[in-house]
């Protein structure tokens, strides 16, 4: 029979969130086409809402719920309270840029929330099937808003590629699955991490069906073999999906990763030893490939893609050390997502305003927008800095603490490769700022027909100042994450 | 007694606090007030960075000499999970006297860069937040906010030179400003790298000791108690060296400094060979020698032997150029060779020559930027074949380049001389060779210096440069200033030497 | 006596005020510079005086064993620096008022303040007169430091800033372009020299611990220096004084130097600050006197230079070069006899030569005043037009050509003695040829432009103020009374010889044999030069012809001025261009910017695998997971 | 009992032939029916292995619903070469990689010695236990999945949709 | 016998043919049929693992069964909205030839 407890209310927030979603599908259905912004700020007061919901019920209890299929804890608390707000700071930055290029704008709105639940349920799963689902149900939704802008060739071909890249990938992650569940009969994390950790236990079968998995989560988090969907499916897809993705879905496999890692290999001595040094290779090569390509590219969205790329490689040099340090990498990691998303917010949502309504691309298009825009320009050139992990702005704190507990952990040398790549990367985001700051516009007045409503203004203003005040003094934040790391002790 | 020492005390720590927070509260408040005019930012950023220097020298008179040791410190805790980083503040005997020079140079390089019209609400924000970096490296009393404030005061070196700095063609070659700036920013960070990395593995290594800490005074004591072992001190000193050698223009990592200067508009190119230059060698002193003294021990041979091809290489290479500001570039890359030379010796002497030059050059070529940049604003060229004979059109000016010439070929009367002096004293303790080269290197700073006066200043007037207006208010007030200064450190060099000596003393202890 | 600190600071203060208020009261810029050397001149007499009746206080005033003067010492802390527990070094402004300091800083002082006087004259309607006088008392003021400084450190600092003086009032009218390449040259070759200076202090200081001259002086006695430490300490010291002394490697910016105004040259290029060599070397006489090799090494060198100079003495034909030359041969002299152990004889013909020089500067200043010209070939007869400056002119050369009775006489009659006695016989002949030149110059500039046939209309040469004369007068008497004074002391029962001396008083006394010797040489020379230059006698003419090619090597100063500017431009200048080109093209280009290059083609390199077609990527991604799967194969069957 | 076997091997070659078939064949619509033979194949050796329910299932859906929209799809998307179809320049490379982790996997179901003495006797899985254990402890999944079929058909409708307007 | 090794070498070889078609076929909608087999293969797997190990190990409650039903069903959708996608892009570029789909490359 069902054991654990059965208490549903333990998923409030999931109903919740599922019910929203469907509210706003039939109220999108109710207004008329020139409103369709309102559906938009039904959706973004509904997740106020589930932010309270979510706090009042689930903070702090941590219980396996349904046959222990979820576990509801404080690591999914944080990283569920994580979601919904960038579901929030997502729906307020798109609208505008719904407005004027989406049609069918109601559903849009929608799917983004569909998403937001694929990802809290993601996290929360103990168990391989659920985790699956949930991965599916995020990418269905992702499939969908890449292809947004349907008349837009290069959306399509994006969404193609990337629902193609995905099916691959989740079948490969299914096969692996299939030989796990071969060898130890069932999908439960700690069923398989008990069978693994059994001493001696080394079944090709199982070892080559956890790779399959690995590789089935590494091409969501995009590292480097499997990287290669990353930036045509960044360039191609509308703005504020490509945040979405490079926040949103990016979080969501690092928890997710981050999840199977502690369930399921940490248990295994013998298999996460030798998994580590992947990993780190991994993490090298992304680091390395990833900033690499990004010196030379030309057009902003790409250069974004493989910057984030060089950042997964950050997170997952961040995972190998989980064994070896007593929780303060997780905690690291976490306060890294955090200012990682917070700063991210800050570039994107600008580039947003930039380009809403002219499709430009290149970096050279962006020349003198300092002039016309300086709140938009200030804004990029801070999330910029912040990324490169320069001082008074999150991006330092958030490196230092990550590669101080990396270091912690006995990997100084990654850690020093990875400073590295940040180095590296400070080199192509000043290739931005130069062309923002310094070079003279073609034709004069290149940005002046931007207007920027009100709901872009609180995502860029309230980016920037989380971006420095996160950055001044971390304080609050970190004590908020602390206990996520008593999952590692 | 006991109360208002108390209270005296952390008047003094709000006032240490308040000398980091004011110049970045300010920038910060430019960013946010909409349309300011240049002008009124002018304004605002000179009476600050007034304000900043009167604390500067508030808190430099009233370091007591006597007890010497950081004094005005407190910490508050700012990250208090997993790796608690606490931030505090604490003047020692050596960083009294950087705080003065940057607070001097600071308030020269606001007061002169009047004619800043293009975006010149940024260019304060840049350059306040620039003063406001380099107030916290020299305060800061532990290593993550060290490292953090020097991190600080590079980060707007890029747009600072970038946006409003000049380039110049040399025929054969051509240094854009893009070109300067963004050289300038990669090999700065590239620097912190290593820094960061050696941070980093010290850190480590008191964590796994179970004392995990990054204050300075902390991880004195535990070198002290033994706690890193020779071979790890080599190459976390050795990581020290380089990164904090490549920003005080350590040999072969020097290209960016006179790049950097060409590029530079004058208030930058102050702050930044007046000042960030130093950082390196504070960094080096306060880090490397107190924290890794066997590192020290070991590196010091090759610290000396780079500092004196510094000095010789600087001095050479400066007889042939033909810009001003290159001229003045390759002479601080020279006159930061004996900083090096004074730091590696490691004895009391040898260190505090090393500061004193640290502040005297810093006065000195902060001078020597507000004239070149005072020509060059007139003259528009700092060609030294077209400028000949300004002594006649721009008699303020020349007497002064003069004046700041004459220091930097360490004339006695003025502070170059004692510092020099003092670093020959260290260093012939150590071998006579490198003391009779750098000796030889003051004989070739003459020589090129002299050069110069007689090819630019003095001489008959060129008719194409007759009717150039003279200095304006605000530079004269610097530049005599910043002239007094060294000629009163020059006379009565006690003034500083007693603070040094104390701060020295404390970093001996460990020796 | 503890006054005399009082002499350079007054003369400070009249620098600081006449510097910045001096173009304002352009006229009157003299008074202050003036009314504080006459202050200084008072502060020196009571000094002196009381010296002289020896009423020492004792505590400070103590006789050195070393050299037996009595020296009163008085010091107070400068500037301290090092740990109290490592290396400390403590520097004091310290003074010295024994016989040495007394007789050297005289002569500035009296030179100074005549010079002053004269120059109120001759630099009246210069539109930068406050300025002349600013550095005038700044130099003084420096003068007198370096006089009486008692530690090496305080010696250095006075040394570099009379250094700077004479940079500045060389390069006085700085819009004529060799002006200022000549103060260029002077302070570049001083500075030079004084790198010997500054690495022989740092020595001192490592040997013994100490700037104090006294400690040195101490510390040696007691034989705890090694030779060769002595030999290389002095050495060094000696290479910065052949630098201020221009003896012979050194020389070449001294004739240069009278590109300066004339008073200057009077004042520094002939009394003051070209002793300071020759002082520095009699102040550490107790370090030189130890090493035998040392002293020879200072009269060689004074030998060379006092006879080259003295040969492009007879040539030159500018009047003010070739009192130059003459100067430069009698400090060879004065070092001469300093390495022959002529102490007192050096000291006393540096006085003499500095009165008498300063008077013949003096008379080329007022011919320059009233003809503008000082080409000796082009001027002639002059005694008509200035009767006044030609009998004060006359009396300066004999006496420093050694007629008796003048100054000159006496001095060079001691140093002829001290170099007889003590050195071997090449010297003495050597000094007789010296001797025989400097006659002979000496005539050639007293007959070619006062007593030979007037050549020019001197019309338009306009009178010379009274103001320019009177210090020449003094001078003059001076010049006649000093040899009388040297010899015969009043109030005192002996000679100058026991008011200075080197390690026992002696009084002077006439050697008939080589004084006669002396006085018929000189009288030789006259007749020669007289032979030579007046009557043009045909032998003298065929002498020239023939030694046509010795000539014209004289007449180019030994190619020496050529030497180092070809040492210059051919290889300082170019090697530092190469420097500079190497450090732009391979330090910079190669080294800082080639990571830069390497990563962007790592970049670009990366890059091609990015076709954008779907089934490339894909097969990345199975390449991917076999590698994987072979990997974890190999593990497993491990 | 080698009756199971004879059946298992000739639905599994019928099986790997058709799947062979849809990969290589020249005309596309051959391929879709090599796939509709494949998967009834496929329900085949469900049911060797006593599973009715899920052949049934396999059948219906894949064969019934899954095979038929790609029909349609084919015949929607015809355009000048509709029949002919080429594989892409790099199939050679296709062809190694696959047979690369064909090796990789078969060699470590041979290594494996958990999967070499698993039981022998097929157990059956009734549809009452099937059912009730679906809607008790996969409650959840089956939730999920609900929602999955939610996203994929609003989204198919919104991306295929073809309304006037946008860029 | 016919035992569990024989069922997952046939899974391997459906795993195997389903990948040769997603690498080398041009057209996207034969991809998705490949990947189609690739899933069947994955369900033969789970269903040979939970028929053979019914009640031994932790095998309980049939669960390679509903494994199965739920990646028919995700597949099934999945079907969908591809060929969604690939009409949408057809009606665009008129041409569903994967090599043609490089807009975006440096």
């Amino acid at each position: 029979m069902i054991e654990g407890s059965n208490n549903l209310l333990l998923l409030t927030p999931e109903f919740v969130l599922a019910g929203l979603a469907l509210l706003v599908f039939t109220a999108d259905l109710i207004i008329p086409e020139g409103k369709k912004e309102w559906v938009g700020r039904i959706a973004v007061v509904g997740l106020i809402g589930l932010l309270f919901v979510t706090a009042s019920t689930v903070m702090g209890i941590t219980q396996p719920v349904y046959n222990n299929f979820l576990l509801v804890d404080h690591y999914s608390f944080v990283f569920k309270m994580i979601f919904i707000t960038v579901g929030i700071i997502t729906i307020l930055m798109s609208e505008e840029f719904v407005k004027t290029n989406l049609t069918s704008q109601g559903e849009y709105y929608g799917l983004v929330l569909l998403a937001i639940l694929g990802m809290n349920i993601l996290v929360q799963s103990q168990e391989f099937l659920t985790a699956y689902i949930s991965l599916e149900l995020l990418s269905f939704c992702l499939y969908v808003l890449v292809g947004y802008s349907k008349f837009n060739p290069k959306s399509n071909e994006a969404a193609i590629k990337y629902i193609i890249f995905g099916t691959f990938s989740s079948a490969i992650l299914l096969y692996g699955l299939s030989m796990v569940y071969s060898v130890v009969g069932s999908t439960l994390y700690s069923d398989i991490a008990q069978v693994l950790s059994t001493s001696g236990f080394m079944d090709p079968v199982a070892m080559l069906g956890i790779t399959f998995i690995m590789i089935g989560i590494a091409f969501k988090l995009g590292i480097v073999p499997f990287h290669s969907w990353i930036p045509d499916v960044y360039e191609g897809a509308p703005i504020p999906v490509t945040a979405y993705l490079a926040i949103g879905a990016k979080i969501a496999a690092f928890a997710f990763l981050a999840r199977v890692v502690i369930g399921v290999m940490l248990p295994a001595e013998e298999l996460w030893s030798s998994w580590k040094i992947i990993f780190a290779i991994l993490a090298i090569s992304t680091m390395v490939i990833g900033n690499g390509i990004a010196i030379v590219q030309t057009k902003v969205k790409r250069m974004l893609a493989y910057s984030s790329i060089g950042h997964s490689g950050v997170l997952l040099s961040g995972i190998v050390v989980f064994g070896s340090t007593n929780g303060i990498v997780l905690e690291s990691l976490g306060y890294y997502l955090v200012g990682y998303a917070v700063t991210s917010f800050a570039v994107f949502s600008a580039i947003t305003a930039v380009t809403y309504n002219n499709n430009i691309e290149l970096i050279k298009d962006f020349a003198g927008l300092s002039d016309e825009k300086p709140l938009l320009s200030a804004s990029i050139a801070i999330g910029l800095f912040s990324l490169a992990g320069l001082p008074l702005f999150v991006g330092f704190t958030i490196k230092f603490y990550l590669f101080s507990s990396i270091s912690i952990g006995g990997y100084l040398w990654l850690a020093g490769i990875a400073v590295l790549a940040s180095l590296v990367s400070l080199y192509y985001y000043l290739i931005m700022i130069k062309s923002m700051y310094v070079d003279v516009p073609e034709q004069e007045r290149a940005h002046a027909d931007i207007t920027v409503r009100w709901p872009m203004w609180i995502v860029i203003i309230l980016s920037i100042l989380m971006t420095i005040a996160l950055g001044i003094y971390p304080d609050p934040l970190v004590n908020q994450l602390n206990e996520i790391s008593d999952l590692l002790k | 007694m006991a109360v208002d020492c108390e209270a005296m005390n952390d008047f003094y720590n709000i006032m240490a606090f308040a000398i980091i927070a004011l110049p970045l509260i300010t920038s910060l408040g430019f960013m946010v007030v909409p349309n300011l005019a240049s002008r009124t930012c002018w304004l605002i950023s000179s009476i600050v960075s007034l304000v900043t220097f009167g604390i500067s020298v508030l808190l430099f008179v009233s370091y007591d000499t006597m007890i010497g040791g950081t004094q005005f410190g407190f910490t508050v805790p700012w990250l208090s999970q997993g790796i608690n980083i606490t931030f505090g503040l604490g003047l020692t005997g050596i960083s009294a006297s950087m705080v003065l020079l940057n607070g001097i140079v600071l308030l020269g390089a606001c007061l002169i860069s009047t004619d800043i019209e293009t975006r010149g609400r940024d260019f304060y924000v840049l350059l306040l937040a620039l003063g406001g970096g380099v107030f916290g490296v020299f305060l800061s009393s532990d290593l993550f906010f060290f490292f953090l404030f020097y991190e600080l005061a590079v980060l707007p070196m890029y747009l600072l030179i970038a946006v409003w700095g000049s380039s110049t063609n040399f025929g054969s070659f051509n240094r854009s400003k893009e070109y300067g700036a963004m050289k300038l920013m990669m090999v700065l960070v590239a620097a912190s790298v290593l820094i960061w990395i050696g941070i980093i593995a010290i850190y480590v290594e008191t964590y796994m000791n179970g004392t995990p800490t990054f204050v300075f005074d902390e991880l004195r004591i535990l070198s002290e108690s033994g706690l890193f072992s020779s071979g790890f001190q080599n190459w976390v000193f050795l990581c020290f060296m380089i990164g904090f050698g490549v920003l005080s223009g350590l040999w072969p990592f020097h290209t960016w400094s006179p790049d950097g200067h060409v590029a530079a508009p004058t208030g930058v190119s102050m702050l930044h060979a007046g000042v960030l230059m130093k950082l390196g060698a504070f960094g080096i002193i306060q880090i490397g020698i107190v924290i890794l003294p066997l590192g020290a021990q070991t590196w010091m041979p090759l610290l000396m032997v780079l500092g004196i091809v510094n000095v010789i290489y600087g001095a050479v290479s400066a007889m042939s150029q033909t810009d001003l500001k290159y001229i003045i570039g390759y002479s601080s890359v020279s006159h930061m060779g004996y900083v090096l030379i004074g730091a590696a010796t490691l004895n009391s002497i040898g260190l505090s020559g090393a500061v004193l030059q640290m502040f005297s050059h810093g006065i000195m070529t902060a001078l020597m930027f507000v004239l070149v940049g005072a020509i060059y604003h007139r003259a528009h060229t700092r060609d030294i074949y077209v400028l000949n004979g300004l002594i006649k059109t721009m008699p303020h000016i020349c007497v002064l380049f003069i004046i700041a010439g004459f220091a930097s070929l360490g004339l006695p009367g003025l502070s170059g001389f004692i510092a020099e002096f003092l670093i020959f004293l260290g260093v012939i303790k150590i071998s006579l060779w490198i003391a009779a080269l750098a000796v030889l290197g003051a004989a070739l700073t003459a020589v090129y210096i002299l050069r110069l006066i007689a090819r630019t200043i003095v001489g008959p007037v060129d008719p194409k440069l007759e009717n150039l207006p003279d200095a304006n208010k605000y530079e004269k007030i610097v530049s005599v200033a910043f002239a007094s200064i060294l000629i009163a450190v020059g006379v009565w060099p006690a003034l500083l030497l007693d603070s040094i000596n104390v701060g020295i003393s404390s970093i001996m202890s460990v020796l | 006596m503890q006054y005399f600190w009082l002499i350079p600071v007054i003369s400070f203060i009249a620098f600081i005020i006449t510097s910045l208020v001096g173009n304002k009261i352009l006229k009157q810029a003299w008074i202050f510079p003036v009314v504080a050397i006459i202050l200084g001149l008072g502060i020196y007499c009571f000094g002196l005086t009381e010296y002289l009746q020896s009423r020492f206080d004792l505590e400070h005033c103590v006789r050195s064993s070393v050299t037996g003067m009595v020296g009163c010492n008085y010091s107070v802390g400068w500037f301290s620096a090092g740990v109290t527990g490592k290396e400390t070094v403590d520097s004091f402004l310290g003074f010295t008022v024994d016989p040495l300091s007394l007789s050297v800083a005289g002569l500035a002082i009296f030179v100074a303040l005549m010079v002053q006087i004269y120059s109120i004259g001759y630099m009246k309607d210069d539109p930068r007169f406050g300025w002349y006088y600013s550095v005038q008392a700044l130099f003084i003021s420096s003068m007198i430091l370096l006089a009486l400084s008692d530690n090496f450190l305080l010696l250095y600092v006075a040394w570099e800033l009379v250094g700077l003086c004479s940079y500045l009032l060389i390069g006085f009218w700085y819009e004529k372009p060799d002006a200022k390449e000549a103060a260029k040259k002077a302070f570049t070759v001083t500075r030079l020299g004084d790198v010997g200076l500054l690495i022989g202090v740092l020595l001192i200081w490592i040997e013994v611990g100490s700037f104090n001259m006294s400690d040195l002086f101490s510390y040696v006695a007691s034989g705890q220096m090694e030779s060769w430490v002595i030999f290389s300490i002095s050495g060094l010291l000696f290479l910065g004084a052949m630098g201020k002394s221009a003896q012979f490697p050194f020389h070449v910016w001294l004739p240069d130097a009278m590109e300066g105004p004339t008073p200057v040259s009077a004042l520094i290029h002939a009394a003051t600050m070209v002793a300071a060599g020759v002082y520095l070397v009699a102040r550490t006489y107790p370090l030189f006197v130890e090493s035998e090799a040392m002293m020879l090494i200072v009269s060689i060198i004074g030998l060379i230079t006092a006879i080259g100079a003295a040969l492009i003495c007879c040539v030159s034909i500018d009047l003010k070069r070739a009192l130059a030359y003459s100067t430069i041969s009698h400090l060879g002299l004065m070092m001469l006899s300093l390495g022959a152990f002529g102490y007192t004889a050096a000291i006393l013909h540096l006085l003499a030569h500095g009165f008498s020089k300063a008077l013949l500067f003096l008379g080329s200043g007022n011919i320059m005043h009233s003809i503008d010209d000082l080409d000796i070939n082009r001027m002639g007869g002059l005694k008509s037009v200035l009767p006044g400056t030609t009998i004060l002119f006359c009396i300066g050369a004999l006496s420093l050509a050694g007629i008796p009775l003048l100054s000159g006489f006496w001095s060079k009659d001691e140093v002829i003695v001290s170099i007889v006695h003590n050195r071997n016989i090449l010297f003495a002949i050597s000094s007789m040829i010296l001797v025989f030149l400097s006659g002979f110059y000496m005539i050639r500039l007293i007959i070619t432009p006062f007593f030979g046939t007037q050549n020019r209309d001197y019309s338009n040469a306009h009178k010379l103020p009274m103001v320019m004369l009177i210090p020449m007068g003094v001078l003059a008497v001076f010049v006649v009374l000093f040899g009388w004074v040297a010899l015969y002391m009043p109030g005192l029962p002996s000679s100058f010889g026991t008011f200075l001396f080197y390690s026992h008083p002696k009084n002077f006394h006439l050697e008939p044999d080589i004084a006669s010797i002396t006085l018929v040489v000189t009288l030789l020379s006259f007749g020669a030069g007289y032979l030579f230059y007046v009557k043009r006698i045909s032998i003298f003419q065929t002498f020239k012809t023939r030694m046509k090619f010795l000539i014209t090597i004289i007449e180019n100063k030994y190619y020496f001025d050529e030497l180092y500017q070809i040492l210059v431009d051919k290889i300082v200048l170019p090697i530092a261009s190469l420097v500079a080109l190497f450090d732009r093209v391979l330090v910079n280009d190669i080294g800082i910017n080639g990571p830069g290059h390497i990563t962007r083609s790592i970049g670009s390199l990366i890059r091609y695998h990015v076709t954008g077609r779907i089934y490339v990527y894909l097969g990345l991604m199975t390449s991917g997971m076999i590698i994987l799967g072979i990997l974890w194969l190999w593990i497993v069957r491990l | 009992m080698n009756m199971h076997l004879v059946i298992f091997s000739v639905i599994s070659a019928v099986l790997i032939s058709c799947a062979l078939g849809v990969v290589i064949s020249r005309n596309i619509v051959h391929s879709a029916l090599f796939l509709l033979f494949a998967l009834i194949s496929v329900a085949g050796i469900y049911l060797v292995l006593l599973t009715e329910f899920l052949a049934i299932v396999q059948l219906l859906i894949y064969g019934g619903a899954i095979v038929i929209v790609i029909l349609f799809a084919l015949m929607l998307t015809r355009n000048e070469e509709y029949p002919r179809i080429q594989n892409n320049k790099l199939w050679p490379i296709a062809g190694i990689l696959s047979v690369l982790v064909l090796i990789t996997l078969s060699v470590s179901y041979f290594q494996s010695d958990v999967i070499r003495n698993a039981s022998t006797t097929i157990s059956p899985a009734g549809v009452k236990s099937l059912g009730s254990s679906l809607f008790t402890t996969w409650a959840i999944p089956f939730e999920l999945a609900s929602l999955v079929l939610l996203v994929a058909l609003i989204g198919a409708i919104v991306i295929a949709r073809s309304d006037k307007g946008g860029n | 016998m016919l035992e569990l090794i024989h069922f997952n070498i046939l899974s391997v070889l459906l795993f195997s043919v389903g990948l040769y078609g997603v690498l080398a076929r041009k057209s996207a909608i034969l991809i998705i049929m490949a990947i189609e087999l690739m899933l069947n293969a994955v369900n033969i797997n789970f269903i040979a693992a939970a028929a053979f190990k019914h009640g031994g190990g932790l095998f309980t409650n049939f669960d390679g069964h509903i494994l199965t039903i739920f990646i028919i069903t995700i597949a099934a959708a999945e079907v969908g909205l591809a060929l969604a996608l690939i009409l949408r892009i057809f009606r665009n570029k008129s041409t569903v030839n994967v090599d043609q789909f490089d807009m975006m490359k440096l």
